[in-house]
């Protein structure tokens, strides 16, 4: 068990190694100044106390001891800023083959999402021995996920996805903070990180009762909210093809290229005409206030699950110029009718 | 700390003359040196807006032009020039200070004081389309937001959404109008545009308020001869503040209005 | 004060006809915005934009308030003004435009 | 020093030549105004200590039982908005700055007398709108007033607390401003900037940032209170807002704002520690451009407060590499001062104990910056103890000591009167081992993951948590102490005369306390500052 007064939290992730020598190493340097200087300080008081008869010896200064005393710190500051920036550097880029799962903050509680579709609330189990990604949003106010065993900490923005990757090295129970002031409840916004090993996960995943993976919840809402009517690989297919666009780059019409990330992707459907995929008309309509984010994170893992069908040219997923303009209007129309349909059959999500 | 003393030389006493001052020299470099100070502090006040402005024109360009080609740059064109005369008037009436001629002096200042108030006439009047056209921030004013043509919003350009749909030849081309969902949204995100329309602009009056309120002061004081040759700070400074006034002007005129007219049918 | 502070300010000022011409080349500069923003010139729009304002903005400052004939004290100020403003501009977008 | 018993008080000072309420209230005398700040402040000092008081004793147990959530949430806040913007940051500039940097430059009054006064009024009128928000029941924003939570889901009066910290801000640029001109202007003849005292360098610094930073801050809060006064999004992405633009923009004053807070505090530092080491002082071009240095390069430091806040990584780093930047002209100061005890002729009296307070804590406090600067670590420890730590150790270790520091040292200028010498170092040493104690817990419950603004928390933190509030109540004691003792000195403190510590500097030339314009001529200044030496012998100084 722990010891009565831990200095360290427990070391539960394969960063946390590397972020304690830093802090050791930068406890040493704090101790070795503030030590030095404090022994200057009493020495200096002590050796010159006032004495009669002696009178302070006068000195002016000296450039030499300036240019030590600038240099030296200078030259350790920039060792543990070149340190730094390389665990932060190293912590800010998820490896390839993370496994990912999403959480969404909300006043004050935390849901996660994992690919096979368990979800929980305040709380998060992950394996042991295997990068996690996890992909944040929040549904209101900035929050914060923080996990002191792992050394990660990540804002949650209501806006945008924010990522934070760790390796969990030691399986146990952690505690999950919320670690960005968020209003009444925000000291009660914590709950466990519950690390297992791999084969303890895997029956864990087998126990939960999923309705489905993401993706596949994902691919239904894709087909309820008509997303399919115009996303398909036939060549009449007025939006673009979409297996394939993850993490590829994409061309707009302003001839600018960006590339389709989660946040890409959530911004295509929340207002969808912020960027618009050259060789295509701003035909889509938003889906602000129709999708949850919840919904928005299963559609996404649906986009991300569709592999590659061919490796086509950049962007020539469909060929452009589907539509004449003359079209649009009729399109319109018929979309608008569609969606009132739909909400008139299913109350959708409050307003935000 | 051995210190000499002298007598404080004090070069004649003039009425304005304060007592924490050695001579009205000194008391002149230091106000004028505030002023400067104070401006410094105003630079930065709008330059926060600017950044805001920057950072949001870049995010949402399109609403951004939306917004700007809505409202009406003759009347800012107009204004420019207005503001700009002002400039000139006020900088003669420091000229007419200094020189001494007194009548001059308050005829410049009268001058400036119509131009600053055929500024602000014409800023009502802008802001009163405006608020016709239901393009007020927030849904606290008038009848609130709405750009995608809500009831009772008049106006030639009040409905930025079913602008942005005509199909239109930009520079001899050809360019179909914006689908529907696509107007719509850009008609929305145009609200962060007057968002900054206003907060620009309203900083911008509040200062030729305040302005003019300080110039029927110098006004009053010109009128009763109290500037001349040796001492007319008061006049200057105001000017330094009046054509500050005028330079954030010089900038809000194209970043407001000018983002992007060029000629559409 | 010290007397490179007290030298320039009094000696010498614009004259009402140099104030005239700088009124002319503002006016003509405030048109020549509105003509530069009329025409496609894709990413030089706002450059020209802001380079006619702030050539603007300089007579004015430099003429009207007569920076050109005072001390270095108030130069500095002035351009003290502008550096911050910069420092907040460009180191804000340099998070914005890498993100 | 003993010489002081025989000299009497002044027959006509700054205190006794005019009286009544009205020549307070309309008084344009720099000194006069310096204590009006000082009543206010001191108001607000405890105001804030005493909700601090209330924090350590609802952390006492890790169940949140004393209070309701959303009252520690106002707690917290308005300890920090009292402190740091109704406390601190006029501390030093707007007490000991008005009262001795005219002094010290050799002129009657400030440049602006009367924007001096308008300047403390302004700041009556902040306070009052806080105080209102108090009333009220108090906001619970934060002092950092982060969107969207502040502009769109609280519902606490943060328009009216808003308001009061936007026009608070305007006392500190009016400030800023009268100290710029009247260091530039108004400078006695011979006072030639290589001569100005560094406290009065540190002051000038300080103003900068006052003049340059505060109206970014004026306007950040005055879109927060459009946001949420009539609903627009501007930080809110409901409406396309970014609320990491309000981060920016906060930060790019409130960054700069903690050099406010430590600017001035660091120029006391180097008045004293010359007085009582009667030495010059070491590398007196570097302290004074040191000064210099952390004002210009503390504006380009601000987003340190948001690396995990979804900035991009380049320019985190930019900004981490910016931080270590700012340090080392702190640390050329650290040093220097040290230096400057070298081969001196050290007394230990309670200013100079303030001083190796400062010194010692700031050390620690600055280097515990250094963590936080470092992007890989800061992950782990922002917002969390560690950073509560790090700006008590700058803040009340560093500021707060040099604060009362100052005001011992400049106590019989001020009043003509001395402080009882032993209370004053007992209160030294209680205050410096109730700090350490308070504070030095909350480094370790940092690195342990506590985050902050927690009403609550698990209890293996509990431990530390007992040791902090008990420290607190130690250092209750250490505060409260000078408050007595200061308003006993005034009627029964010795008679201080002219100059008891024999110090150098033009504050000293004239009586204590001071008559209403200062000097009754201008004096010539014929010399650099801290000539101490060449006539210690002859004065028969040991
Ligand atoms: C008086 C106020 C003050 C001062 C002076 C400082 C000084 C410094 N601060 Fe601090 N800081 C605050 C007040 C202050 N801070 C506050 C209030 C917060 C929290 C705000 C909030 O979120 O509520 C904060 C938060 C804060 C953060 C954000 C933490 C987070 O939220 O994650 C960071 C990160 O970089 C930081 C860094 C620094 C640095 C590098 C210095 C440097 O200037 C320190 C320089 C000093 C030294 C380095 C010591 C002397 C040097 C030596 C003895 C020589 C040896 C030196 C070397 C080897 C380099 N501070
Ligand atoms: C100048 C700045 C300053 C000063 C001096 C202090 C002083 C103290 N602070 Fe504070 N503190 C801040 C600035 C400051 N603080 C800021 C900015 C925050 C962040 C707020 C936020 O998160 O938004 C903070 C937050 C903060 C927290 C974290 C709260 C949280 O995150 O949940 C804690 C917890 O221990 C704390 C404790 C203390 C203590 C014990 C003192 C002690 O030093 C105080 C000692 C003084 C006294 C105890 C006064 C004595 C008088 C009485 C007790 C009686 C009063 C009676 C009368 C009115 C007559 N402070
Ligand atoms: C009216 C037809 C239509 C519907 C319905 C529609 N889209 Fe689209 N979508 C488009 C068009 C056209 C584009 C390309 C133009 C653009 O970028 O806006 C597009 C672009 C996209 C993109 C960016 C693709 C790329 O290649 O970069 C994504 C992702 C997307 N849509 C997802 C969805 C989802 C999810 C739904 C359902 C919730 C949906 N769409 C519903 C027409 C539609
Ligand atoms: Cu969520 Cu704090
Ligand atoms: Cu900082």
């Amino acid at each position: 068990m722990q010891p009565k007064l831990p200095l360290f939290p427990e070391q539960a992730s394969t960063i946390a190694g590397q972020v304690d020598s830093l802090y050791i190493f930068l406890v040493l340097i704090t101790a070795f100044f503030s030590l030095l200087i404090g022994a200057l300080i009493l020495f200096f008081a002590v050796k010159y106390k006032r004495k009669p008869g002696r009178p302070a010896e006068q000195i002016h200064g000296s450039t030499l001891l300036e240019i030590v005393w600038t240099s030296i710190p200078l030259g350790i500051s920039m060792v543990i800023f070149v340190w730094a920036a390389a665990i932060f550097y190293h912590m800010q880029r998820p490896p390839a083959n993370a496994m990912e799962i999403y959480g969404v903050g909300k006043q004050w509680m935390w849901k996660f999402e994992h690919q096979g579709g368990q979800r929980e609330i305040n709380s998060l189990h992950v394996p042991t021995g295997r990068p996690v990604k996890v992909t944040l949003i929040s549904q209101d106010v900035i929050h914060d996920f923080f996990v002191p065993a792992f050394r990660v900490k990540q804002d949650v923005l209501p806006n945008r996805y924010t990522y934070t990757w760790f390796e969990a090295t030691k399986p146990g129970t952690y505690h999950l903070f919320c670690s960005q002031y968020c209003g009444t409840k925000h000291s009660a916004m914590i709950g466990d990180v519950v690390v297992m090993t791999p084969e303890d996960y895997e029956a864990w995943l087998a126990s939960g009762k999923a309705e489905g993976s993401l993706a596949s919840s994902g691919e239904k809402l894709f087909q309820q909210l008509g997303c399919a009517t115009c996303h398909r690989g036939d060549s009449g297919a007025r939006g673009p093809n979409l297996p394939g666009l993850y993490g590829r780059s994409v061309r707009l019409t302003d001839d600018r290229t960006v590339v389709a990330d989660d946040n890409y992707i959530r911004e295509s459907i929340l207002l969808p005409n912020a960027k618009i995929v050259s060789g295509f008309q701003p035909i889509m309509p938003t889906f602000q206030g129709v999708v949850k984010e919840d919904d928005l994170v299963q559609l996404i893992a649906y986009i991300k699950s569709l592999p590659p069908e061919d490796a086509g040219p950049l962007n020539n997923r469909t060929s452009p110029g589907m539509i004449r303009d003359s079209e649009v209007t009729n399109i319109q129309k018929q979309m608008r009718q569609e969606n009132q349909d739909k909400a008139a059959s299913k109350p959708s999500g409050k307003q935000p | 700390m051995s210190t000499n003393q002298t007598t404080a030389p004090a070069t004649g006493h003039h009425p304005a003359w304060a007592h924490q001052f050695e001579n009205m020299q000194q008391q002149k470099e230091a106000s004028s040196f505030g002023m400067w100070v104070f401006l410094l502090t105003e630079i930065m006040m709008f330059g926060g807006l600017f950044t805001a402005y920057m950072i949001y024109r870049i995010k949402f360009y399109d609403a951004f032009v939306a917004g700007s080609s809505s409202i009406n740059v003759q009347w800012g064109f107009g204004n420019t020039l207005v503001l700009i005369g002002s400039s000139f008037t006020m900088a003669m009436a420091v000229w007419a200070a200094h020189k001494g001629k007194r009548m001059q002096q308050v005829v410049y200042l009268v001058l400036t004081m119509v131009l600053g108030t055929a500024f602000l006439g014409v800023k009502a009047v802008e802001y009163k389309a405006k608020y016709d056209e239901c393009h007020i921030p927030g849904q606290v004013i008038g009848k609130g937001f709405n750009a995608t043509g809500g009831p009772g919003c008049s106006g030639e350009g009040a409905n930025i959404a079913e602008e942005l749909e005509h199909p239109k030849t930009l520079a001899g081309k050809e360019v179909a109008g914006k689908p529907r969902a696509a107007a719509e949204q850009i008609a929305r995100q145009s609200e962060l545009f007057f968002v900054f329309y206003f907060a620009m602009t309203g900083l911008h009056a509040t200062h030729m308020i305040i302005g003019l309120g300080v110039l029927a002061w110098i006004l009053r004081r010109a009128w009763k001869s109290e500037f001349g040759p040796a001492y007319y700070t008061p006049v200057e400074n105001f000017g330094l503040y009046w054509h500050f006034v005028d330079i954030v002007w010089i900038y809000l005129f194209p970043l407001l209005y000018l983002i992007n007219r060029i000629p559409h049918h | 004060m010290s007397a490179e502070n007290s030298r320039a300010a009094e000696s010498s000022h614009p004259t009402p006809a140099l104030y005239g011409l700088i009124l002319a080349i503002l006016v003509s500069g405030t048109a020549l915005t509105y003509f530069a923003a009329t025409w496609e010139m894709g990413i030089f729009n706002p450059i020209v934009a802001l380079t006619i304002a702030c050539t603007k903005a300089t007579l004015v400052i430099l003429y009207f308030m007569h920076v050109r004939y005072s001390n270095k004290l108030t130069i500095i100020t002035v351009c003290a003004g502008f550096f911050w403003l910069l420092i907040l501009i460009s180191l804000s977008l340099s998070d914005y435009l890498t993100r | 020093m003993s010489t002081a018993t025989q000299t009497v008080m002044p027959e006509k000072h700054y205190l006794n030549e005019f009286f009544g309420i009205r020549s307070w209230l309309l008084t344009k005398d720099h000194k006069r105004i310096a204590i009006l700040y000082l009543l206010t402040i001191s108001f607000f000092f405890f105001l804030g200590g005493l909700f601090a008081s209330l924090i350590r004793l609802e952390l006492l147990t890790p169940a949140g039982d004393l209070f309701q959530s959303d009252t520690y949430n106002k707690l917290f806040t308005m300890h920090g908005v009292n402190m740091i913007f109704f406390f601190l940051i006029p501390s030093v500039p707007a007490v000991l700055g008005n009262f001795l940097v005219p002094i010290m430059v050799g002129a009657r009054d400030l440049a602006f007398p009367k924007i001096n006064l308008l300047s403390w009024y302004i700041f009556i009128a902040g306070a009052a709108f806080a105080l209102t928000a108090l009333l009220y029941g108090g906001v619970d924003t934060g002092w950092t007033f982060y969107t969207p939570l502040s502009s769109g889901y609280l519902r606490t009066p943060v328009i009216v607390m808003g308001v009061g910290i936007l026009i608070a801000g305007f006392a500190s640029i009016f400030t800023g401003l009268n100290f710029i001109v009247t260091v530039h202007r108004m400078r006695a003849p011979g006072m030639t900037w290589g001569r100005l005292p560094l406290f009065v360098w540190a002051n000038y610094a300080a103003s900068l940032i006052m003049v340059l930073g505060t109206p970014v801050l004026a306007i950040t809060l005055i879109l927060l209170v459009l946001e949420r006064g009539f609903h627009i999004g501007i930080f809110d992405p409901k409406l396309g807002g970014d609320p990491v633009l309000f981060q920016h923009m906060f930060w790019f004053y409130s960054h700069p704002a903690v050099y406010i807070m430590i600017l001035p505090g660091m120029g006391v530092i180097s008045e004293i520690i010359t007085c009582f080491s009667r030495k010059r002082v070491f590398g007196y071009t570097f302290i004074a451009f040191s000064s210099i240095a952390i004002a210009v390069f503390g504006f380009v430091v601000w987003a340190h407060h948001m690396f995990v806040a979804g900035i991009s990584t380049y320019s985190a780093m930019v900004f981490s590499l910016l931080s270590y930047a700012v340090a080392i002209p702190s640390a050329v100061k650290v040093f220097n001062w040290i230096a400057t005890m070298y081969k001196g002729s050290v007394s230990y009296d309670t200013p100079m104990l303030y001083a190796f307070g400062f010194i010692g804590l700031f050390t620690i406090g600055g280097l515990t910056g250094l963590f936080l600067a470092a992007l890989g670590l800061d992950v782990h420890i922002h917002d969390t103890y560690f950073v509560i730590a790090h700006f008590h150790y700058v803040m009340v270790g560093g500021m707060v000591m040099a604060y009362l520091g100052g005001l011992h040292f400049w106590w019989p200028k001020i009043t003509g009167r001395i402080y009882p010498e032993f209370w004053a170092k007992l209160a030294a040493l209680i205050t410096f081992i109730g700090f350490n104690l308070t504070f030095f817990p909350q480094f370790i419950l940092g690195y342990l993951g506590m985050p902050r603004r927690y009403h609550s928390y698990p209890e293996e933190f509990q431990v530390l948590n007992v040791l902090s509030s008990a420290g607190a109540s130690i250092l209750a004691v250490g505060f409260i102490l000078p408050l007595i003792y200061l308003l006993w000195s005034l009627r029964y403190g010795e008679i201080a005369g002219p100059n008891p510590w024999s110090a150098k500097g033009l504050e000293w030339t004239t009586s204590s306390p001071p008559p209403t314009h200062n000097f009754d001529v201008i004096p010539v200044v014929t010399e650099g500052p801290y000539n101490y030496g060449d006539d210690e012998e002859a004065a028969g100084v040991h």
